[in-house]
C-alpha cells in the first residue's frame, strides 16, 4: 500500500476545508504503521480515503493510492468494493456507532464473507464463532445472537476485530481503537491486535491520537500536522532521534505515570484551523519555538536523515550514527 | 413481550372508557336534547310536551337510555352497549339502529381510507428511498419541493384542486358517483395525496439520518453496496420514526374521509356524520365517534407492536419489565 | 469581528435571510396579516352587500373575483374569510400555547410523578378522534368566533404540550444546566435564564406550523356548514359554495381554493426555514 | 473558619482544616433494572490547600462522587461536610451561598457553555446569578479573567460554537473562578483534549492554584494526568475506594491489585521491554450485580476463598495510605 501526495478538500456550505494536504506513506506486507497526530491533523481521514469511505462533500484534489501494484483513486465503485472487507478491512473508533444497533451481531459479522461470495450463510457463522473465540469472547455460541448494545465497548470492539479478520484480509486499518476504551480494556485489545498480526502476517495501520499507543504496537510512525507528514520514522527511533520540533513536543506533552513528576512542557498556540486558507510555508510555523524566517515562507518537505526516517523541516540534519531501522 | 401487550390493551382500553366518559358527558351537556332530561325540570311529561312525543313513547325511551338512573349507570349502558354493538336509534332516521348505520358507512370509508394509505405507501416508499439515495441531487430538491407542497394542503383542498384540473378542464374524470371504478380515483388520490408528501418527507429524512450514521461506513467497509446498505440494514432501520407518524397519520386518515366524502358526495360513515352533526343526531354522533376513537386505539396499539417488532432494544426492555 | 456586541437573535435572523422560500413565505404571511388586519379598508365591498341584478358575475374590473349567487363581491368575501381565518389560527394557537407551554414545562420540569400523571393525560387527548371532537364541541357550543377557538384548540394542545415536554427535558439534562445549578442558579432563575430561551426554537416552528393547521380545521368545519355563523365569510363555506357552481362558475371555487392554499404553502415554507434555522444552531 | 490558609507548594504545606469531607457517603439510583449502588460507603477528608485525584475506569462512580459533593444529586445516605457544615441534607435555598464556594469545571466544555450567550457573557453569568457588581464591573472582571486563562479580550463577543476545544475549556474556567470558590472540581477537565492543549491546560491549572488559593477535587480516568496536579490519589472500583493515599507513594508501589492492573495498563514508552501482564478478556462484573465479598476478586490474581465471604474494609498502611484488599501490605 502506497499514499502519494494526497490532498484532499472538503467542500460545504461554500466553505472549504483543507483536510489533507499532501500525505505520503507506505505499509509493507506484514508490516504494523502508526499514525499519529491530533485532531484535525488529517490521519482518519486519510486512511478512510484509502478505501474511498469519504461522504459525497469530500474531493480528491491530487494525489494517487496504490494497493498491491494497482491504483485505486481511478477504480469504479464496484471494483473498490473487491478490496474493501476482503483485502483492506477496517475496524473504528466506536464500535457502537460502526455497528447497526438492530441486528444481531452474528449476521453482521458475516456480512463480509456473503458480499464477497466467499461462504454460505451458515458456513459464514461457524467461521464467526471461531473468530469470536479467538478474540477472547466467551461463549461465542450465545453471543452471536445477541444485539450490539448487549455488548460493553471493549468486547463489541473484540467483535469488530473479529469482523475485520473473517475475510482474511492483507491489510488491517484501526482507526482509533482504543480511545473510548478504559486503560485496562485498551492494553487488552492491543494485545489482540498484536497476536492477530502475528498469526496472520497481516499488515497494520494503526491510527491514533496517543503517541505511546502507536510506538508501542508498530514497527514505524508516521506524524500527521495540518494534514501533512511531519515526520515519518521506525518506532524506536523515537524517543531519541526524532527530529521534527512537533514531534518532539509531543513527547515532551506526554504525561507519564512513572519519572519524574514535572508538568509537561505544552507546545503554545491553538491547532490549525482548516477551514481557514492555509498559511504559506511550514503549517507548524505559528507554534513552533524554532521558527525561521524561511519557515514563513517556504514549506519544507521531507527529507531523508536516515534510512527510514524522513522530516520535513529546515532544521533537520542527517543522522550520521547508524540507526537500525 | 406479552407483558407489554398486556399493560398497552390495559392502557388502551382505559383510554377507551375516559374518550367514552368525555363523549357521554357531552352528550348529556347538550342544549335541546331530551337525553339531558334529568337536568331538565319537570320529569318525563314536561320532557315528552317539548319534543312532541306522547308521554308513552317518552316514558319508553327514558327506560330504554336509563334516565332514571344515575349517570354512572347510564355511562356503563353506554360503553355496554357500545362494546355488544347494541346501541339506540338514530333520532334522523327513525326506526334504524345506528349500528345500522355504521355497518354499511363504516366499511365503505375504511375501505377509502385503506386505498389512500395503501396508493400512498406504493408512492411514498420508493420516492423516499430514492431521494435519500440522490441527497442533494436536482431530483431530490424537487421531489422534495412538490412533497412540501403536498404536505401543506389538507386533503380537501388537494381535492378541489384536482377537481379542477381532471374534473373541469380535462373532463378525464367524474366527480359524482361510486359505482365504477373511476368515480374512486380522484377521492383517494385527494387523501393520499398530503400523506405521500409527508410520508415520502419523513421516509428520506429519517433514511438520511440512517445513511449518515456510521454504521453504514462500517457496512461499506465490509464490501457493501448501496443494495447493502439500504436494503438490509438502513431502510429497515428508518422505517421506525416513519411507523410513528404513518400510525397517528392513519387516524387523521380516518378523520379526513369526513371531508371527502362530503366534496364527492359519497355515502362513508363521514357522510352520515356531517349529517348527524348538522342535524344534532345526537345517538349517531356519539356512537360513531367512539368508533373512531376505537379504531385510532387499535392504530396506536399496533404501531406499538411495530416498535417491539423492528427494534430489538425497545423488543428486549420490554422484556425485561 | 467579535468584538462587536452581538446576540443569538441576530445570528439566526441572517441564517434565516438566506432561506428564500422562507423569506417569500415569510413576506407572503405578513402581507396576508396585513390584509387581514386592514380587511375593513381594503375590501371594496361590505361582505354582506348583495346586489341580487349582478349574481354570478365573473371576474371584472369591478369585481376582480367576481360575485357569488347572492352577487356579493368574492374579493371582499375573501379578504374577510382571511380575517376570520387568521383570528382562528392565532388565536387558537394562543390557546394552544398558554396550555402546551404551561403543562409540558412542569410536566417537563418536575419529572417523576407529576410528569407520569399529566403525559397519562396528554397520551388520553392524543387517542382523541381529534376533528370529530372538535364537530362535537361546535354543535354543543354553536358556531359562534369564541366557540370555534375553543373547538379548534381543544384536542390540539396536547401536541404543544409533547414539544414543550421534550425540549424542557433536553435542555435540563444538558451540561450547562448542571453547571448554572453549580453555580448556585435559583430554579426560577435556570427556567427563565436558560431552560426559556434554549428550548425556544422548536417551539417557535411548532406555533409557526400550528397556524396553518388551525385555520385548516376551522376551514374543514365550515366546510362541512359547522364553521362561522353565516354570513361571516370562512373559507370552507366559500369552498364547498363553490363546490356546488363549480361547473358553471368554476372561478368561484378556484379563488378560493387557491388562495387558501398559497396561505397554507407560504406559513410552511416560513416553518420550514425556521426549522433549518434552529437545527443548524449547534453546529453552525 | 477561613483562618488558616495554606500556601501552594504541590500540598507539601497542608493545614489540618477539612474543606470537604464525605463521611460514609452511599448513593443508589433505582432503575428499571434493580437498584444500584453508584457510591458505596465512600469517605475521604480534603485539606485545604491539598490536591485530590479520584481515578478510576469508566462505571467506577468517580462522577457520581462529583455529583454529589456539589450537591446536583441528593446522596441515599452519608454526610457531606464542606467548610465544617453539612451540606447533604441541606435545604436548596441555603445551599446556594455555599454552592459558589465550590466550582466546577466539566468534561465537555461546549456543552457546559451557555450555548445562547456570548463567551463574555458566559463568564458573568454567575455573578449576574448571585447579582454580584453592576453591568459595568461585571464585565471588566469578566475581561480580566478571560486575560487570566489566556483568552484575548477581543473574543468578548464570540460564540462558544465559534472558538476552539482548548479556548472552550479555557473559558469554563474562567467562569469557574469568578465567584472566588475555595473548591475547584475538575470533572475530567482535560479528557477531550488533544495531549498538547491538554499540557496548556495543566499549566494553567498548575499557575492558577497559587493565584487563587484554590483547592482541586479533580476526577479523571488518566492516571498519568491526575499525578501531575494532586498531592493526593483515591482510587475507585465499581462504587468503592479501594486505595487512597499520597500519590507518589501509591503510583510508586501500588498495595491493591486493581491499582496495580491500573498502573500497568497506562501505555509508556517502553523501548522494547516486555509487554507488560495483560489480564485475560473477562467483563468486569455490573452494579446491579456485585460478586459477594470483594468487588474486584472476580479480576483479580490474588482472589481467594476469604475474598468471596468477606469483604474487605478500607485498612491503614504505612505511609498514611489505606486500602481495601485483604493481601495489602507495602
Amino acid at each position: 500500500m502506497e499514499v502519494n501526495d494526497l490532498v484532499i478538500r472538503f467542500r460545504r456550505d461554500g466553505g472549504v476545508s483543507h483536510a489533507v494536504n499532501s500525505v505520503s506513506f507506505r505499509v509493507y506486507e506484514g508490516e504494523s504503521l502508526g499514525i499519529v497526530g491530533e485532531s484535525g491533523s488529517g490521519k482518519s481521514v486519510s486512511v478512510k480515503a484509502v478505501m474511498k469511505l469519504l461522504p459525497k462533500h469530500a474531493k480528491f484534489e491530487g494525489g494517487d493510492i496504490t494497493f498491491a501494484g494497482r491504483s485505486i483513486l481511478p477504480l469504479s465503485e464496484g471494483a473498490i468494493r473487491h478490496l474493501r472487507g476482503r483485502e483492506v478491512a477496517l475496524i473504528f473508533q466506536d464500535p457502537h456507532a460502526y455497528l447497526n444497533p438492530t441486528k444481531t451481531i452474528g449476521a453482521q459479522m458475516v456480512e463480509p464473507l456473503l458480499f464477497h461470495r466467499m461462504a454460505t450463510k451458515s458456513e459464514a457463522l461457524v467461521q464467526a464463532i471461531d473468530l469470536l473465540r479467538q478474540v477472547g469472547i466467551p461463549s461465542p455460541e450465545l453471543r452471536v445472537k445477541q444485539y450490539p448494545f448487549e455488548f460493553s465497548g471493549g468486547m463489541l470492539q473484540r467483535v469488530m476485530i473479529a469482523m475485520a479478520l473473517i475475510a482474511k484480509p492483507k491489510l488491517l486499518i484501526a482507526d482509533e481503537p482504543t480511545t473510548a476504551l478504559d486503560v485496562t480494556v485498551q492494553a487488552q485489545i492491543l494485545q489482540v491486535l498484536r497476536r492477530l498480526k502475528q498469526e496472520r502476517r497481516m499488515s497494520l495501520i494503526l491510527v491514533t491520537h496517543d503517541l505511546v499507543v502507536a510506538a508501542n504496537t508498530c514497527d514505524r510512525i508516521v506524524v500527521m500536522y495540518g494534514g501533512r507528514v511531519v515526520e515519518q520514522l521506525p518506532s524506536q527511533a523515537l524517543l531519541s532521534q526524532s527530529q521534527h520540533p512537533y514531534t518532539r513536543g509531543l513527547i515532551a506533552c506526554t504525561p507519564s505515570v512513572r519519572g519524574e513528576r514535572t508538568l509537561p512542557t505544552p507546545i503554545g498556540g491553538a491547532p490549525l484551523n482548516l477551514r481557514r486558507p492555509l498559511p504559506v510555508g511550514c503549517l507548524f510555523a505559528e507554534r513552533c519555538p524554532h521558527c525561521m524566517e524561511r519557515c514563513r515562507s517556504e514549506s519544507p518537505v521531507l527529507k531523508t536523515v536516515a534510512l527510514g526516517h524522513e522530516v520535513a523541516c529546515f532544521l533537520a540534519e542527517p543522522q550520521t550514527s547508524g540507526v537500525s531501522a | 413481550m406479552l407483558r407489554f401487550l398486556g399493560r398497552r390493551v390495559l392502557y388502551m382500553f382505559v383510554a377507551f372508557l375516559c374518550i367514552s366518559l368525555v363523549t357521554y358527558v357531552l352528550m348529556k351537556a347538550a342544549p335541546g336534547s331530551f337525553l339531558s332530561m334529568n337536568f331538565q325540570e319537570g320529569g318525563v311529561s314536561q320532557v315528552a310536551g317539548s319534543y312532541n312525543v306522547s308521554p308513552i313513547v317518552m316514558q319508553s325511551l327514558v327506560s330504554y337510555y336509563h334516565l332514571d338512573d344515575p349517570w354512572y349507570v347510564q355511562w356503563f349502558y353506554y360503553v355496554k352497549g357500545f362494546l355488544t354493538w347494541h346501541m339506540g336509534t338514530s333520532f334522523e332516521y327513525p326506526g334504524m339502529k345506528t349500528t345500522h348505520i355504521i355497518d354499511t358507512a363504516f366499511p365503505f370509508s375504511f375501505r377509502l381510507a385503506l386505498m389512500a394509505v395503501v396508493t400512498a405507501l406504493i408512492v411514498a416508499i420508493p420516492v423516499g428511498v430514492i431521494t435519500a439515495v440522490k441527497e442533494n441531487g436536482w431530483a431530490d430538491v424537487s421531489i422534495m419541493f412538490i412533497a412540501m407542497v403536498g404536505t401543506a394542503l389538507p386533503s380537501y383542498v388537494v381535492a378541489v384542486l384536482l377537481i379542477v384540473v381532471f374534473a373541469l378542464w380535462l373532463h378525464w374524470l367524474p366527480v359524482i358517483g361510486y359505482t365504477q371504478w373511476q368515480d374512486y380515483v380522484l377521492p383517494v388520490l385527494s387523501l393520499a395525496i398530503p400523506m405521500i408528501g409527508s410520508m415520502s418527507r419523513y421516509l428520506r429524512n429519517s433514511l438520511l439520518d440512517q445513511l449518515h450514521s456510521e454504521y453504514v461506513t462500517g457496512v461499506l467497509a465490509k464490501g457493501g453496496g448501496m443494495r447493502h446498505v439500504v436494503g438490509s440494514h438502513a431502510l429497515r432501520n428508518s422505517l421506525l420514526p416513519l411507523v410513528t407518524v404513518v400510525g397517528p397519520q392513519l387516524a387523521g386518515l380516518m378523520m379526513g374521509t369526513v371531508f371527502i366524502e362530503e366534496i364527492f358526495n359519497l355515502p362513508g360513515l363521514g357522510h352520515f356524520f356531517t349529517s348527524a352533526a348538522n342535524l344534532r343526531d345526537y345517538p349517531l354522533i356519539m356512537d360513531s365517534t367512539l368508533l373512531y376513537a376505537g379504531v385510532i386505539l387499535i392504530m396506536n396499539l399496533l404501531v406499538d407492536l411495530t416498535y417491539g417488532v423492528l427494534d430489538p432494544r425497545i423488543r428486549r426492555s420490554f422484556d425485561m419489565g | 469581528m467579535t468584538e462587536k456586541k452581538r446576540t443569538m437573535t441576530t445570528i439566526l435572523w441572517g441564517r434565516l435571510r438566506r432561506n428564500k422560500a422562507a423569506v417569500v413565505g415569510g413576506c407572503f404571511v405578513l402581507f396576508l396579516i396585513l390584509c387581514a388586519i386592514l380587511a375593513p379598508v381594503i375590501a371594496p365591498y361590505s361582505y354582506t352587500q348583495s346586489n341580487f341584478l349582478a349574481t354570478y358575475q365573473g371576474p371584472s374590473w369591478q369585481h376582480w373575483f367576481g360575485t357569488d349567487e347572492l352577487g356579493r363581491d368574492m374579493l371582499s368575501r375573501l379578504l374577510y374569510s382571511l380575517q376570520t381565518a387568521s383570528l382562528i389560527g392565532f388565536g387558537a394557537e394562543a390557546v394552544e400555547l398558554t396550555l402546551g407551554l404551561f403543562l409540558g414545562a412542569i410536566a417537563g420540569y418536575a419529572g417523576g410523578l407529576t410528569d407520569t400523571i399529566l403525559m397519562r393525560i396528554v397520551d388520553i387527548v392524543y387517542g382523541f378522534p381529534s376533528l370529530l371532537f372538535s364537530i362535537i364541541m361546535v354543535v354543543l357550543l354553536g358556531h359562534s368566533l369564541f366557540a370555534i377557538l375553543i373547538a379548534v384548540s381543544a384536542t390540539s394542545w396536547v401536541g404543544m404540550a409533547r414539544i414543550v415536554r421534550s425540549q424542557v427535558i433536553t435542555v435540563k439534562q444538558s451540561d450547562y444546566i448542571q453547571a448554572a445549578r453549580g453555580m448556585g442558579a435559583t430554579g426560577w432563575q435556570i427556567i427563565r435564564r436558560y431552560v426559556i430561551p434554549n428550548s425556544l426554537g422548536p417551539i417557535v416552528v411548532a406555533v409557526t406550523f400550528g397556524i396553518p393547521a388551525n385555520m385548516m380545521v376551522e376551514s374543514a368545519l365550515s366546510l362541512i356548514g359547522l364553521g362561522v355563523e353565516a354570513p361571516t365569510p370562512s373559507w370552507g363555506a366559500l369552498i364547498s359554495n363553490g363546490d356546488q357552481a363549480m361547473f358553471s362558475f368554476p372561478y368561484l371555487l378556484i379563488f378560493p381554493a387557491f388562495t387558501f392554499a398559497l396561505t397554507l404553502l407560504s406559513f410552511t415554507f416560513l416553518g420550514d426555514g425556521l426549522r433549518n434555522v434552529f437545527d443548524s444552531k449547534s453546529t453552525q | 473558619m477561613l483562618s488558616c490558609r495554606a500556601t501552594d507548594e504541590w500540598g507539601e504545606r497542608v493545614t489540618q482544616e477539612p474543606l470537604l469531607r464525605l463521611d460514609n457517603v452511599t448513593k443508589q439510583f433505582r432503575t428499571r433494572q434493580g437498584t444500584m449502588t453508584a457510591v458505596d460507603r465512600v469517605s475521604f477528608t480534603l485539606v485545604r490547600g491539598e490536591h485530590l485525584g479520584i481515578v478510576g475506569a469508566s462505571g467506577s462512580g468517580k462522577s457520581t462522587v462529583i455529583k454529589l459533593v456539589q450537591r446536583l444529586i441528593q446522596p441515599t445516605s452519608g454526610d457531606i461536610f464542606f467548610t465544617g457544615v453539612d451540606i447533604a441534607r441541606m435545604p436548596r435555598a441555603e445551599l446556594r451561598k455555599w454552592r459558589s464556594k465550590m466550582q466546577a469545571v466539566s468534561q465537555n466544555p461546549y456543552a457546559s457553555l451557555f450555548p445562547n450567550k456570548t463567551i463574555g457573557q458566559n463568564i458573568v453569568e454567575p455573578l449576574l446569578i448571585h447579582r454580584i457588581g453592576s453591568t459595568q464591573e461585571r464585565k471588566e472582571k469578566a475581561m480580566a479573567l478571560m486575560e487570566k486563562v489566556g483568552v484575548p479580550r477581543n473574543q468578548f463577543y464570540a460564540f462558544p460554537h465559534e472558538i476552539s476545544g482548548g479556548q472552550q475549556q479555557r473559558i469554563a474556567i474562567a467562569r469557574a473562578l469568578a465567584l472566588q470558590p475555595e473548591l475547584l472540581i475538575l470533572d475530567e477537565a482535560v479528557s477531550s483534549l488533544d495531549v498538547s492543549i491538554q499540557a496548556q491546560i495543566l499549566h494553567l491549572l498548575a499557575s492558577l492554584r497559587g493565584e487563587f488559593d484554590l483547592t482541586y477535587l479533580f476526577v479523571s480516568h488518566n492516571l498519568a494526568v491526575v499525578r501531575l496536579i494532586c498531592s493526593h490519589v483515591a482510587v475507585m472500583f465499581l462504587g468503592r475506594i479501594v486505595e487512597m493515599g499520597p500519590i507518589d507513594a501509591i503510583y510508586e508501589k501500588p498495595a491493591h491489585p486493581y491499582t496495580k492492573a491500573l498502573l500497568a495498563a497506562v501505555p509508556e514508552f517502553t523501548q522494547g521491554e516486555e509487554e507488560a501482564q495483560v489480564a485475560a478478556a473477562s467483563e468486569p462484573p455490573t452494579p446491579y450485580d456485585l460478586p459477594s465479598g470483594c468487588v474486584y476478586r472476580t479480576l483479580c490474581p490474588l482472589a481467594s476463598d476469604r475474598c468471596a465471604s468477606e469483604q474487605p474494609a478500607l485498612q491503614a498502611l504505612a505511609g498514611g495510605r489505606l486500602a481495601a484488599c485483604h493481601f495489602a501490605q507495602v
